[in-house]
């Protein structure tokens, strides 16, 4: 089973510095399966054409390939509106500009110490505007939030931002509570999912959550693309962001009017050939057993923290049934820049640094960390050889 | 399913036309058979959304029998219309509810247009099948 | 010649109900040659990594590779500094948000009669916020601007913004000339350059432009990709406008710092292989003689506008020498969309509409034009089978 | 190019090792070779700017002769800097001023390095050289 997915990702084949690649810096981008790249090129050898609006058989088909990527987001996602943005950080923005400047006027926000600089700076930048109170909910030793300080801070809040799943600590926040008691102080949720949702089946009206945010990248779909999920409620209280394109009905010297659905919020030529690759992505991930996966995964990466743990490292994770599968991780001695360096020579691809997430980092009181992070098609093997490096590493240069 | 026999017909017509620009040739033709409803009645609640030019259309029952009234500014959907004419008009309400978009599929008309218009054909068909569902 | 140049874009061998594909769709979107859509796959199966900040060998090559496409767009147009944004719609609302608002306030802004959406919408959003005053220079009914309005207009304002080659009529503008009435006003110029971009080469620090405004998909690149050129000075007057990602500095809770090039203004995972397609796309484009194409195809658009109007069609453009190969026509009564769809039906691609262009259709006292425009793989065959398809379609249906 | 003598023997030896990892243990090991900049003196204006670590650089000219000081939070920086110090330290100004990033590419160290730390090394290597043509 595990061979036959590494089958499907071309770029496994490749080497690296004369060693088999070894790719563990999924929580930064994952690899595309073969048939997310032949979508996208059937699209271009065969389909391609500007979307919407047109008569020609080409531009049907292109909006039709368009199109059926939002439908496939909404019931992946069961979600009510899929604004197709060119990512996570997009549909942040969007959703700090299109909802936010309207509704946030005076409220306060609460955002989390685990949150990634995307879900951090539009955040800023709105209230540098118009002068909302940030309220942060500090990370606890355990590396959970404090739900406490949370409960306490939502309070005559607007709108609760919390990061579905870390993507330094792979820990799963308890969005159920979050939900819960944000809504019940009538504020509303935005999640970012960008980790959440290549690991596990998010069922968005299930969890009740306003806002949700994720990058095609980070789930075997191509660069370039993701989306703001919202709930109708939220969608109809948001106002055109970006203008221009395809998201007018009319447009006169003195003003303008906007499209009633989706497309209102999506301004310019949009991403078509990425709409199609992203939509071949949840067609191959649907056909996986996730959870499966997911056990799997985690599995692999409790045996390497507990391993690198074992060689006196610092792991920065617990590892929990829900978490991602990223273990973070610091030699007392040997820099991480060096470390990664090292591992690259052998074919090894970690992340090291602060991973868009300094104010976490902060709290734990370090820089950064090295990071590996598997995905469905990391084998244990891929772990034993990886811990092999490591372990050799160290000797020659610990 | 079995059809009205104007409709059954015309689905056969449609069937024995190998050439598209014939096909596209005999739906111009059936423009004239629509009722006209006169551009002075084109109002927002008569507009079929969805289409990119300006098409109408308005039902009435008259004594259980469906009557429709239509018209666009392209021949092209004023021949659909004139299709849905022919396939509904005078039929007893419960037969033309009875009706399903796929008459179009077997006439082989759906796949000569484009998914644009072919999803205009649709929405003219859906709005009417709503209306008369709210007088049954 | 021509065919060599057909070869290369594999598209073309496609049959669309029955006929030969003739793709005349140009000015809403090109096809991409084989080496643009190998050089993405290339990225997907061999180098896929998310860019900056590390040290693995394939995000460094990502990394070259998305900076590579920013080192040939300032060298093709000669520009000082290139933000990649995803298209011309969204760098014109990012010049808008980040030159814009802290540049513009108070300062009226002129734009013109025959600006694409894109170019008049994110204004009238600025406008509705700042309240600035929006001045539209006329389009006279020789379908050239009127510059003496123009000058007029250009009394006070901070900026011009002006569309370098109409995607309705393909008139080029006199930009040169507008260029230097603005600055003599002490206004900036922003060049809408989404037409005039593939087909001419244009040297923006010879122009003297402040801002350009551009999209791949239509000079042979991928979907999802397009940039804003800025001179040095413009620049160094803007101010970040989306937050997250790679564009920070520094992060703590009580605000940022951000970088000081270009990657200020492209926040979240940028679009990497959308960037190594473009590059392609420039070099292919490259090594074509574009000024030559442009003559051939202003050929082919003048023999196909001269039969046309034989033919008793109105037809909206003059191309003169330096405009480029669009013709919008239509019929007195053979509806447009109507038209549009029996050309379909021979495999021909034209697109109907108001080519998101609104305000100059009003002035035209039109809704919508028929439009064919050519691209460097059209031939004169094209023209000659589009022209006999046109003729059998009057006579059967007109 | 003729190289100093030392620096002909680092390139020697370098092109003599076959296996990416010595060669980089090898330049882990150049890190002692450097003069220390004290951590103290670190500052914005030593800063190698590009680096995604620490690494500060300092040069002097004494009786015409290039010295240089400097030191990085990563060993393998540092390690890089103690190469150019070989290179560069002790010798007169316009023997130094005549090298070109070129020598470590024939040292086969270049392509041994990530493009960030290949840049990393260029950077280092341009302040060096700007930094000297100024005492010119
Ligand atoms: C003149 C002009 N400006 C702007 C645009 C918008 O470009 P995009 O849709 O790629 O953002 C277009 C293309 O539709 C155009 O022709
Ligand atoms: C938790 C989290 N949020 C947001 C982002 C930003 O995603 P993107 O760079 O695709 O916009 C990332 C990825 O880097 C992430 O891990």
């Amino acid at each position: 089973m595990d061979m036959v997915i590494q089958d499907d990702f071309p770029i496994l084949q490749r080497q690296v510095n004369g060693h088999r690649l070894i790719y563990l810096d999924n929580a930064a981008t994952t690899q595309k399966p073969a048939v997310v790249i032949d979508a996208m090129n059937d699209y271009y050898t065969k389909h391609n054409a500007n979307v919407h609006r047109a008569v020609h058989t080409l531009a049907g088909e292109a909006t039709e390939g368009y199109e059926a990527c939002r439908t496939s987001l909404k019931s992946w996602f069961n979600a009510e509106r899929c604004i197709l943005t060119s990512g996570t950080t997009e549909a942040i923005n969007l959703a700090a500009h299109a909802w936010g400047h309207p509704q946030l006027k005076g409220r306060a926000i609460v955002l989390t110490e685990m949150e990634h600089h995307s879900d951090i700076v539009p955040w800023q930048m709105l209230a540098e505007t118009f002068g909302n109170e940030l309220r942060y909910v500090p990370v606890k030793p355990d590396l959970t939030l404090d739900m406490e300080a949370l409960e306490a801070s939502v309070e005559g809040a607007g709108l609760v931002c919390v990061v579905h799943t870390s993507n330094v600590l792979g820990v799963r926040n308890p969005i159920e509570d979050i939900i819960r008691i944000a809504h019940a102080n009538g504020a509303k949720v935005l999640l970012d999912a960008a980790q959440g949702a290549p690991h596990c089946q998010i069922n968005m009206a299930e969890l009740g959550a306003d806002m949700m945010a994720l990058s095609a990248h980070k789930m075997c779909g191509p660069t370039g693309i993701g989306c703001l999920l919202v709930n109708e409620e939220t969608f109809q209280e948001m106002k055109p962001f970006m203008g221009g394109g395809d998201m007018i009905e009319t447009v006169t010297l003195e003003g303008s009017t906007y499209q009633t659905n989706e497309h209102r919020f999506e301004a310019g030529t949009p991403k078509i050939a990425e709409a199609i690759g992203w939509n071949a992505a949840l067609s191959y991930l649907g056909e996986l057993d996730l959870e499966k996966q997911h056990h799997r995964l985690l599995e692999i990466a409790r045996h390497v923290a507990n391993e690198l743990r074992s060689m006196g490292m610092t792991v920065y994770g617990r590892h929990d049934d829900g978490d991602s599968s990223v273990v973070s991780f610091l030699h007392p001695t040997l820099h991480s820049e060096d470390f990664a360096h090292l591992l690259d020579a052998c074919g090894v691809a970690v992340r090291t640094g602060h991973h868009c997430a300094q104010p976490l980092l902060h709290r734990l009181g370090i820089s950064g960390t090295l990071r590996a992070s598997f995905y469905i098609y990391n084998t244990m093997q891929d772990a034993e050889e990886f811990l092999t490096h490591v372990r050799a590493i160290l000797e020659r240069f610990a | 399913m079995t059809y009205p026999q104007q409709l059954a017909e015309l689905i056969e017509d449609f069937q024995s036309i190998e050439d598209r620009m014939e096909r596209l040739e005999y739906v111009f033709d059936l423009a004239s058979e629509v009722n006209e409803l006169p551009t002075e009645q084109w109002n927002d609640i008569t507009r079929i959304q969805g289409c990119q030019s300006e098409a109408h259309i308005r039902v009435d029952i008259d004594e259980n029998n469906v009557n429709l009234f239509s018209g666009a500014d392209s021949k092209l959907v004023q021949g659909l219309m004139g299709i849905l004419t022919i396939a509904i008009d005078g039929q007893p309400l419960d037969i033309a509810l009875s009706l399903t978009p796929e008459f179009a599929v077997e006439m082989g008309i759906l796949n000569s247009l484009s998914p644009s218009r072919s999803n205009g054909f649709r929405n003219m068909f859906d709005k009417v099948m709503n209306e008369l569902q709210e007088m049954k």
